[in-house]
């Protein structure tokens, strides 16, 4: 190695890769690589395609479980929802480009995740986002968030798939790295399930949907002087989404997933062509021989490397049985799609590309994709928040509820929601604006899908193993607090720059706590997607594990909301109380600090409050349930009474006002019953394991604190809702 | 009932159309055309333009659409006096076909709009419209980025002398003010017939509005008039 | 040979991205814009049989296009230009 | 003294509009149409200071007013023609 390293002649642009990275290009090369070949190992190597930092790491996440069909290493992850029935779904991060171009960026975000669903046979049902963008005041916020939200939704309105849920933060750890996080759930028949492992020696390598343009190519530095005659314009490495093509795409697959013809299929995700071919190839054991000229292309004049790495969108790459060509052809063209035998599956495990009639590319399978760098970057462990010292309280207890609920990581995302289409294919049964959205198996009797989005970066910096746990944990609460049973989560791991040890053990720290909480809860890791890197100036984000739970509802007609339903309803709080302020949206929006550890996380008394909360909703014991999160106790009040416009008359536990109305101990839920039914729900809680405490009775039209005086309802839905459109409009 | 159900590349609120009209239509569902089908079964008595995003509402929404070769056997059954039933993007389509006067612009906000809004019923002389009371609100949700009805005065005047409105956004009382124009539509119309008011065309989406599940009961008035209507 | 279609909304009609477009002109600072329409400019690239035609018949085309598809002359005007 | 502000698409950008539009176009008959680009063509009705001064500053500032909001320079070229 150290001969071969001596006399090697590095070119001048390595592409992204390093010295010693490109020595172990020319072992497996056995000679130089060319500018093609050198590219697929510049992007097959990234760290986005080959998660050489985190592989590490994401390996001691459980992924099993009885209802796991399919755990991480597919385009998505698959569970076992019952009666023949799977649930489909991932989630990955488009951050880069939604900070350079916010609509297309967020759009084809959107349009990817939408791929990496329907790729394995579902209809998808739902999308989510998770999304942080930089403080309200700086300069660029409003317009990302608009930027944003509109592509988000003129993306997922069109290709008609319902926008039912997410969640936003504010903070400026993100003023220069924003994080665009789009979840696709689809549905497919257990039986009928459709992965990327290409096989059959000479099957038929097929093309479908748009053509192949010159978008995202990274390599601009080497090869830009090739890519326009007019050298003043830099080609843009944005990508514009087509969302009429993807709903035409998404139709067509389903249709041909019909068919008895597909031996394998794979969407082209990042690193288009180059990854889509080699994962499929190289999952199969299979070599592939692809005629570059064959592919449809949108320039003239487009050279093998951009065929190879452009990121055009609206593509899939499929392996068919023999002789099923024209009947896959026919329904391609029935949704006026490209479609191409662009080549055929070889037993040499060796990728060869032509182009012109000549051979433009050789390089080995195996060895390209399982030599693919792993790193043990090195990583320091968080140190410990310092215990909070004593917090003075600005504000009276009331008044501090009434802007809590109007600040901008608490205020409502309606302004949000109202521009995505939560509605269209008439499934949804519980709108954004709940705990978690619920959307029904279609054609189903009973059955619903029930899915959440969170994270806590704040807890995460302070504590990443906590909050690591506790992102899981809050999924699985807000799964619970509708009634159904989570079953498994997909994670999109948003960092900054792992070659930082502190920053390294940031991520180390998150796959721990998240690990911890997948076992205790019986909730694998199906998915996920890692974006590291996000840093500028040296100055990483707040570490943000966005976690997207998903779980079962077997009876739709038993699911509970979160608002109020009746004045006179007795109102329980379920799980322990102790007032933890650390890290709490009170210390920090109403106190003006970020300090203190994070609340810790019990699982086991996790497990047990929410076992006992979704037992009494499945038995129609409650008339209403909310998990406490963000704000705590008085803030998840404030929410069901803002819900319903009923108020309610509350004493709060023992202790201190603020802390135990704004500390955010977790584990905690919010139910109420009927009057007379208070005594049997406690009892059925008490049996249960689950502590319980009553805290008043549902009416009037505010919010009354014994003690600590009254908010009117609509004084915090003023507050509540006023926030976002007022300072999108500009007037905050 | 007989209903044909119309599907353009990039519709996608067909199937909450289909459940509807199954739902009414003692389980038997509709018919399935495609859009390049240059004919419609015999004996159809009602045609269901559905809502979406027809060639991705790209130059104009239903622009496209309205030259697709099923638009010309449409609009021959239409003049016969066969039904037709045109929501949201099938409104734009119907609009762009000459079905329907006028045409939808965007929002005035220049945003998508979801959510539920209350509709006064204008009229109950319609086959669509007569299990309504004439004034009653009905609630049912808006999804749509191009849902601003613009039309000259005269053709507006015309509507209205003709008793051609059939909703318009309103309050909860069923109180009709620019504080509850959702988008601009002149006089806040959310949806008008021909002049045979043997075509409907609205903004918001009843389909949706058919099950106590999923967005409540309020659009069952409409599908339920129909069916009663043709059968 | 190239066709350009301009299609503009007619007088009187009501324009929302050009009243979004001068508001949000305005609030830039430049007060000094008193109305905006925006309008679409449709660019064809011709080929084949039409593109060798003369003129006058090219021009009828697209403007037989225009008026078939690219305008909705309810509340669009359009002109037809030739280049190269 | 009006402004026209042509905003098109950069060259190698997909467009989806324009591609929709070419196979609508197709479906007409009119086979001979190659590529379709879809801009925007935004007028300004300028008044003010703005309007009296001399024409190279008031592109100037038109051109400012594409920069920073007519046109998202990412993927949008931009040019801009004083009539009148
Ligand atoms: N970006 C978004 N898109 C759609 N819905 C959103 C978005 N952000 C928040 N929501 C919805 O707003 C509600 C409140 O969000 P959040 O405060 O994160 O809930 P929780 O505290 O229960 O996790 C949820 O129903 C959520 O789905
Ligand atoms: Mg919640």
């Amino acid at each position: 190695m150290s001969d071969v390293k001596k006399a090697v002649q590095y070119p001048a642009d390595l592409m992204g890769l390093t010295r010693d990275e490109y020595d172990l290009v020319l072992q497996i090369m056995g000679r130089e690589p060319n500018q093609v070949e050198l590219g697929i190992f510049s992007v097959m190597w990234s760290e986005h395609c080959s998660y050489k930092s985190s592989k590490k790491w994401l390996k001691t996440l459980p992924t099993k479980a009885p209802w796991v069909i399919q755990g991480p290493g597919e385009n998505a992850g698959v569970i076992d929802i019952g009666d023949g029935l799977a649930a489909i779904f991932k989630m990955e991060s488009h951050n880069h480009p939604s900070f350079i171009e916010p609509y297309q960026g967020a759009a084809t975000g959107v349009g990817g995740i939408l791929r990496d669903v329907f790729t394995m046979g579902a209809r998808p049902v739902a999308n989510l986002n998770a999304l942080r963008f930089g403080a309200p005041d700086h300069p660029k916020t409003r317009h990302l968030v608009s930027g944003v939200v509109h592509g988000i939704g003129g993306y997922g309105n069109c290709v008609g798939v319902p926008t039912v849920g997410g969640e936003v933060n504010f903070h400026p750890s993100y003023n220069g790295n924003i994080l665009v996080n789009a979840m696709t759930v689809g549905l497919a028949k257990t039986d009928k399930i459709f992965y990327s492992a290409a096989a059959g020696l000479g099957n038929p390598v097929v093309y479908v949907g748009s053509k192949t343009g010159r978008d995202g190519i990274h390599g601009a530095s080497m090869a830009s002087a090739e890519f326009t005659d007019d050298s003043e314009e830099k080609r843009p490495t944005v990508q514009v989404g087509d969302p009429f093509t993807e709903k035409l795409l998404i139709e067509a697959c389903l249709e041909l997933m019909d068919t008895d013809t597909i031996v394998a299929i794979q969407d082209m995700g990042a690193a288009g062509l180059t990854s889509s071919s080699f994962e499929m190839a190289s999952k199969g054991g299979m070599g592939i021989e692809i005629d570059l000229d064959k592919v449809p292309a949108r320039e003239t004049g487009m050279t093998p490397y951009e065929f190879m790495l452009s990121e055009s969108q609206e593509r899939m790459l499929i392996i068919l049985k023999p002789g099923s060509e024209p009947q896959a052809e026919a329904i391609f063209r029935k949704w006026e799609l490209d479609f191409a035998v662009i080549g055929h599956l070889t037993d040499t495990g060796r990728m060869v590309l032509r182009f012109n009639g000549e051979q433009v590319g050789d390089l080995p399978i195996d060895p390209l994709a399982q030599a693919s760098p792993e790193y043990d970057r090195p990583w320091v462990k968080t140190p410990p928040q310092k215990p909070l010292g004593r917090v003075n309280h600005p504000l009276p207890f009331v008044e501090a509820l009434g802007k809590l609920v109007g600040s901008p990581d608490m205020a409502s995302r309606r302004w949000i929601w109202e521009q995505y289409d939560y509605l269209v294919r008439g499934d949804t049964a519980q709108v954004p604006g709940g705990d978690a959205a619920v959307v029904r198996v279609e054609d189903h009797p009973k059955k619903a899908l029930a899915m959440s989005v969170d994270c806590t970066p704040r807890y995460c910096f302070a504590d990443p193993v906590e909050g690591g746990k506790q992102a899981v944990a809050e999924t699985w609460r807000n799964i619970t607090a509708v009634g159904a049973r989570p079953l498994a989560i997909t994670d999109n791991m948003n960092f900054g720059n792992p070659e930082r040890p502190e920053i390294m053990g940031q991520f180390v720290g998150a796959v721990d706590g998240i690990r911890e909480a997948c076992l205790a809860l019986d909730y694998p890791v199906v998915s996920g997607n890692v974006s590291l890197y996000n840093e500028t100036n040296g100055k990483g984000i707040l570490p943000t594990p966005a976690i997207g739970g998903v779980g079962v509802l077997d009876d739709v007609a038993r699911m509970a909301t979160l608002a109020f339903k009746l004045p006179g309803e007795a109102i329980l709080l379920v799980g322990q109380t102790n007032g933890h302020l650390g890290q709490s949206v009170y210390l920090r929006d109403i106190c003006g600090q970020e300090a203190g550890p994070p609340p810790p996380v019990d699982l086991k008394v996790e497990r047990t409050n929410g076992d006992a909360v979704r037992l009494l909703i499945t038995e129609g014991m409650v008339s209403a349930a909310h998990d406490c999160a963000d704000g705590g106790l008085a803030v998840a009040l404030a929410e069901m009474a803002m819900a319903s416009g009923i108020g309610a008359a509350v004493t709060l536990p023992a202790g201190d006002a603020f802390e135990i109305g704004f500390g955010e101990d977790q584990a905690r839920y919010l139910v109420t019953c009927p009057a007379a039914r208070a005594e049997a729900v406690i009892a059925a809680l008490e049996a249960a394991g689950a502590p319980v405490q009553k805290l008043g009775l549902t009416g009037g039209d505010a919010l009354t604190f014994a003690g600590l005086g009254a908010i009117s309802v609509q004084a915090l839905r003023s507050a509540h809702e006023g926030w976002l459109p007022r300072y999108m409009a500009g007037e905050l | 009932m007989k209903a044909a159900l119309i599907t353009f590349p990039g519709s996608n609120r067909e199937r909450d159309m289909r459940m509807a009209l199954t739902k009414v239509n003692n389980g038997k569902p509709p018919v399935d055309v495609w859009h390049g089908d240059s004919g419609l079964p015999e004996g159809i008595d009602l045609i269901v333009l559905p809502g979406g995003f027809s060639y991705g509402d790209y130059l104009r929404c239903g622009a496209m659409a309205a030259h697709s070769p099923i638009m010309r056997e449409v609009k021959k059954r239409a003049e016969a006096g066969v039904r037709v039933l045109a929501v949201c993007n099938g409104f734009q389509i119907a609009c762009e076909a000459g079905l329907l006067p006028g045409v939808l612009i965007s929002n005035a906000g220049l945003k998508f709009i979801c959510k539920d809004v209350n509709l006064r019923v204008e009229t109950t002389a319609s086959a669509f419209t007569k299990k309504y009371r004439k004034g009653q609100t009905i609630r049912v949700p808006v999804a749509h980025h191009d849902g601003n009805y613009t039309a000259d005065a005269d053709t507006v005047k015309r509507l209205e002398d003709n008793d051609q409105i059939a909703f318009r956004y309103a309050d909860p009382l069923g109180t009709v003010s620019p504080e509850t124009n959702l988008n601009g539509s002149v006089g806040n119309i959310a949806g008008i017939y021909n002049a045979k008011k043997t075509v409907l065309g609205l903004m918001p989406h009843p389909e949706d509005a058919t099950d106590p599940v999923c967005g409540g009961l309020d659009g069952m008035g409409l599908f339920e008039s129909i069916a009663e209507s043709l059968s | 040979m190239k066709a350009r279609v301009h299609v503009s909304l007619k007088n009187g009609v009501l324009d929302p991205q050009g009243k979004a477009i001068g508001q949000a002109l305005h609030s830039l600072g430049f007060s000094d814009v008193a109305e905006v329409r925006q309008g679409k400019l449709i660019e064809l690239e011709l080929s084949g049989a039409l593109a060798k035609k003369p003129k006058a018949e090219i021009e009828a085309a697209v403007k037989d296009m225009a008026q078939k598809l690219l305008a909705n002359t309810v509340i669009e005007n359009y002109s037809v230009e030739l280049v190269g």
